[in-house]
């Protein structure tokens, strides 16, 4: 079994609501020293492939595909060793 | 005018469009299921609101893959005449079919409401039978429906004239008080090159009787009759 | 293989006493259980004893008073004791309904707890074989000047939306309210109403020994386990380290669920749908068997699981949601699973219903539960904690005011009072395409599809008139909804309730619920109205703290035809402003007075059932005769916020040049007097209006005339209209 | 300005209906060696704190109080040297 997380962004140009609203809550209990949220999803994926180098390159093309939108999203993919978290 | 539906799993407005379509404007609709892969027959293909898988990990990014959505890219390509209604507008971009994506309302908040919509253009298959600057109300119901393209798309999706629809105020203004989620030039719906592919946020489906608040939806779906109706066969 | 030979060792009961702990079982309650099993039970038979026999589940604190209650009716279909309730609507149709609590959960996680409860009660709908086609959302909360109560009203208000937006049923009306005593402890109560013909209309009753039971939706995981112990108790700092009481919903899974169990409908040889809720499928098997005064045999190795390693006590204790209970014959097992697999669900064949009468549990082939399905459902024994009826609360001040044009901006702008748009926007109110009259005014009213005809809907339930006077001001709840039912122009049908109260073991609460309860039967017996489903939420309590008691109200009116409804908001400008009904000098329990800080005191507004039936009779005659254009009725606020209410509704002004009533000028605009409604209609309509009420009895005093951009009262109150929205739309 | 990443994963026993439904997402697309899917959210936090340790005390308290309910989800926290994603 190998875990990848993958981490997907909204690309700096593209406006996010999501990390404003985030911002005004923490701001709103008093966290006033935060200047900026940006928010994103986080996945872990488990695979049952055997071969490092494939797995990654499996996962690559999952993000490319599916996981995210290029149109508004980045991505960046990380091969855990381990179990993630 | 053949009208098809498309249900994906977790889609909720096919009734409501097949009400409009079929017991309101009288039309002959079928449901399609989304591992059908054949639209033979068809000459309105509609792609419905709700929320498709859940609306898990994007809008309309897992029901982009299914069967479906093949014909439907074959279907408009070949110059058939497709729908994308709140939902189904995100599928359709998902599908690369339509330019943008949509994000999460400015308010970050779902929003049901009635909104104006001034209509951009009358020579979409969509808007036939309307003005240009026409003010039309219909519902809205979404929790992601603010626009969003990069600077040089959207640049050309105004030059080639292909946003179809802007909210705007009562009297036509597209002020940003009357802009409802945030969209970019307070889009609402837009068009591909030819005009037979239309993506819109609200609902028409919704306004199609007086006895629901206003029947505004009728003229984009009467349009569709018509546009259809001079095409030759 | 009989009871006795199941692996159990006979501990005295003190070495129990953390287990019985666990399960909430009463020492008296636990010696019940092995008279009934002649043995002790085993773990997990203890588990499921304690699942079932939990106040939640069992209603063993409310059962006998709840019996009081009228439940029949020429109309009913389906009255309590099934997953929801069903009246006739006429056309084979039969609306189905019922309203169910989900605050516990929603202290601790408001989203997932408000979501999964609007899961929960779309099930029971659709369980019964309907359509669902609206929900309310009934919802009350501390100050949201702390930002506890902020972060549990947005998770709540969020989480509402987020499941039945998603699953595609409109949500058309609610109430909110705020008050101290709901901090830390909000109410979530949701109802759903749903459609289906008479022959569709599905029982939750396995009565043939030989079909299959087929567990359909989600795996099943550890999620839950003793969420119905956990509603039964008190919550405390504990409550958030149990296990995960609070489940993610998947409304699209729901979804799913229910288009499949509506296509059940048309085939053969499906007996009984049953969901699972509260103590999963301990208590969904055991029911559905119970009701059927049969038995049922299960294996738990066949439920799918989301997780390894789960014994069979977390299997049939497991609250993960989204799953249903299908009894078929054997010979229509294929065609329903065909059903499922169109639908993309997994079904699993976990069971047998038998002749035995009881429930039996193998896992690995060994019988691991065996009990008898009378003693584990109806075995449990009444409790009547002691009653104490409160002092009567002191006499009200009768605060005269100087500034009653000020006093009416605040009490628009008040949390109790203010425009609850900014909520209901966040709902999609109008899917499925038959929304009338969506949320915002009286009740929310549908058109039945395919037909002329409408549903009106409502919920109501003033917790203050309750807390002051619980037996007065239960009856004013039904009373109020039945007014805002016939406001619309529709007929009352019956009734559905959800009672939130404290603790029932302190002896001052259980009276606040005995005494609801008379109210509730009383009040239904006299308007004739059936109650067919309801929903009982005790415990309600934190750090010592109990809620406002908070009996809510859910009812289903009928329109037979569609055009003849009518609005809340004035039509035209012209139009002539009447007061309909009696007011008095009464102040307590009031908007008026919470604002100016005498939250509690004096005797509530007490409704005079005779009276409020005619009014009820003069409107609803009014309305179908064509003679009045808009009606709305005075409720929360008063005279003065009701006419605000019809002006803003409408967009249109009204001026009132002379009004006052023979009593105090505070009483009159802000009093709460019940059996009170404003009409608007066209002058030349005046003597119709003014025969009907003189035939109905019903006082009526002319208010004045609808139209210009100002609300003027009196020489007191002249405010532009777009001042008094400003005021009424300030946000939360 | 000091940036910090924000893990927000439900608990394991947790249902993820969102994390399946990928997972079923990427069967379709033929990705069959993938196991399982689970869902969280990524987010990237600036603060105008300084003091490294404070605003990592900071952030926990951001994550405790509003980022992550506890009841369902866990959370982990990575403060970043420079940019973050
Ligand atoms: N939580 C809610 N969800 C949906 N609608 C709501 C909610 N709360 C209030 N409303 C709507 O707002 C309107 C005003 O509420 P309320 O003051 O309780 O009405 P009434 O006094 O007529 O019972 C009603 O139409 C009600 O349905
Ligand atoms: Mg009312």
């Amino acid at each position: 079994m190998r875990k990848a997380e993958v981490f997907v962004t909204l690309k700096p140009v593209v406006n996010d609501p999501q990390g404003l609203t985030i911002r005004s809550g923490l701001h709103a209990l008093g966290f006033d020293k935060v200047t900026d949220v940006r928010s994103g999803k986080y996945l872990l994926v488990t695979l049952d492939e055997p071969d490092a180098a494939k797995a990654r390159q499996q996962v690559e093309e999952m993000a490319r595909q599916l996981l995210a939108n290029e149109v508004i999203e980045d991505y960046r993919i990380t091969m855990l060793q381990g179990g993630g978290l | 005018m053949r009208t098809g539906v498309v249900v994906f799993p977790g889609t909720w407005s096919d009734r409501d469009c097949g009400h409009a379509l079929g017991d309101v404007l009288d039309q002959p609709v079928d449901y399609v299921d989304y591992r059908e892969q054949n639209l033979k027959g068809l000459d309105l293909v509609v792609l419905p609101g709700g929320f498709s898988y859940g609306d898990y990990l994007r809008c309309g990014a897992i029901a982009r893959f299914t069967p479906v959505m093949e014909a439907v890219t074959a279907f408009a390509a070949q110059g058939g005449l497709v729908l994308g209604i709140c939902n189904g507008f995100q599928i359709l971009q998902e599908a690369r079919l339509l330019p943008g994506a949509l994000l999460k309302n400015a308010s970050c908040e779902f929003r049901c409401e009635w909104v104006h919509l001034r209509v951009e253009q009358s020579n979409s298959a969509f808007t036939v039978d309307c003005r240009p600057g026409q003010v039309l109300r219909i519902p809205i119901s979404h929790g992601e429906g603010n626009f969003f393209a990069d600077p040089s798309a959207l640049e050309r999706l105004e030059q080639e004239s292909r946003v179809v629809f802007r909210y705007c105020t009562q009297d036509g203004q597209s002020a940003p008080d009357a802009n409802p989620n945030g969209s970019l030039h307070n889009i609402a719906g837009i068009s591909n090159v030819r005009g037979n592919v239309l993506g819109m946020m609200p609902h028409p489906e919704r306004a199609c009787e007086a006895l629901l608040g206003g029947d505004d939806g009728l003229l984009i779906l009467q349009s569709a009759i018509h546009a259809w109706s001079r095409v030759p066969a | 293989m009989t009871g006795d030979q199941l692996s159990t060792t006979t501990p005295e009961l003190g070495v129990r006493r953390a287990q019985l702990d666990s399960v909430a079982l009463a020492d008296e309650e636990y010696r019940e259980i092995v008279r009934a099993l002649g043995r002790e039970p085993n773990d997990l038979e203890l588990g499921m004893f304690g699942a079932l026999w939990s106040e939640h589940c069992s209603y063993k604190t409310s059962k006998a008073l709840l019996r009081q209650l009228p439940t029949e009716g020429p109309n009913v279909l389906q009255g309590p004791g099934e997953n929801a309730g069903a009246v006739d609507i006429g056309d084979g149709l039969a609306a189905v309904f019922k309203i169910e609590s989900h605050n516990h959960p929603s202290a601790i996680e408001p989203y997932q707890g408000a979501a999964t409860g609007v899961g929960g009660i779309l099930r029971d709908v659709f369980a019964m074989g309907a359509r669902p086609i609206a929900i309310l959302d009934v919802l009350r909360f501390g100050p949201l000047d702390r930002d506890r109560n902020r972060h549990l009203f947005q998770g709540v208000v969020a989480g509402i939306g987020g499941y039945g937006n998603c699953f595609g049923c409109p949500t058309v009306g609610g109430e909110v309210y705020f008050d101290p005593a709901y901090t830390d402890n909000p109410i979530v109560n949701a109802m759903c109403v749903g459609l289906v013909s008479h022959e569709g209309l599905r029982r939750a009753r396995a009565d043939r020994a030989g079909d299959v039971v087929l567990l359909v939706g989600a795996d099943t995981g550890r999620d839950g386990i003793q969420g119905a112990t956990f509603a039964s108790v008190e919550m405390d700092e504990r409550s958030a380290s149990r296990r995960p009481a609070v489940q993610v919903g998947n409304p699209f899974l729901e979804k799913l669920l229910c288009e499949a169990c509506l296509v059940l409908n048309e085939l053969e040889g499906v007996t009984a749908t049953q969901d699972l809720g509260a103590a999963g499928l301990t208590s969904a098997a055991s029911e559905l068997a119970y009701r059927g005064r049969r038995g049922i045999d299960l294996e738990v190795d066949r439920v799918s699981r989301r997780e390894h390693g789960m014994s069979a006590y977390e299997v049939m204790l497991s609250e993960s949601q989204e799953r249903m209970l299908v009894v078929v014959r054997p010979a229509a097992e294929a065609a329903a699973r065909d059903v499922f697999e169109h639908f993309e669900l997994h079904a699993d064949r976990i069971g047998t219903i038998t002749g035995s009468g009881r429930i039996r549990v193998r896992e690995g082939g060994a019988v691991v539960g065996d009990m008898p399905l009378k003693a584990l459902v109806d075995g449990v024994p009444s409790r009547s904690p002691a009653v104490e009826f409160a002092d009567k609360h002191p006499s009200p001040p009768m605060p005269s005011i100087a500034e009653p044009e000020a006093i009416l901006l605040d009490l628009l702008a008040s949390p109790n009072l203010k425009s609850r748009r900014p909520i209901y926007r966040t709902y999609d109110h109008q899917v499925q395409d038959n929304t009338v009259i969506g949320p915002g005014f009286d009740a929310a009213l549908l058109r039945v599809p395919g037909t002329n005809k409408g549903l009106a809907l409502t919920t109501d339930g003033n917790p203050w008139y309750v807390a002051l006077d619980p037996y007065d001001g239960t009856r004013a709840a039904v009373a109020e909804a039945a007014r805002n039912i016939a406001c619309t122009g529709a007929r009352p049908l019956a009734v559905t309730n959800c009672l939130n109260f404290g603790n029932p073991d302190r002896p001052s609460i259980f009276a606040q619920l005995q005494e609801s309860v008379r109210g509730l039967a009383d009040a239904c017996r006299a308007f004739e109205l059936p109650v067919v489903s309801g929903n009982v939420s005790l415990y309600n309590e934190t750090s010592e703290r109990n809620i406002l008691p908070t009996p809510v109200i859910g009812m289903v009116g009928l329109l037979d035809d569609l055009s003849k409804r009518c609005p809340a908001g004035f039509q035209e400008d012209g139009d002539l402003v009447f007061l309909l009904g009696e007011t008095r000098d009464e102040l307590a329990g009031s908007q008026y007075l919470q604002l100016l800080g005498a939250r509690l005191k004096g005797r509530p507004p007490s409704v005079s059932l005779e009276m409020e039936r005619r009014l009820q009779s003069a409107l609803l005659d009014s309305i179908a005769a064509g003679v009045v254009r808009s009606a709305h009725d005075v409720s929360d606020g008063g005279l003065l916020i009701a006419l605000a209410e019809s002006a803003l509704f409408g967009r249109r002004g009204l001026k009132c040049p002379n009004v006052t009533g023979a009593m105090s000028r505070e009483a009159f605009f802000f009093g709460e007097s019940l059996g009170r409604v404003i009409v608007s209609i066209a002058p030349r309509q005046v003597p119709d209006l003014q025969r009907l009420m003189v035939h109905h009895q019903i006082p009526i005093h002319a208010m004045g005339v609808v139209g210009g951009e100002n609300f003027q009262v009196g020489s007191d109150v002249r405010v532009p209209l777009d001042t008094l929205r400003q005021a009424w739309e300030t946000a939360f």
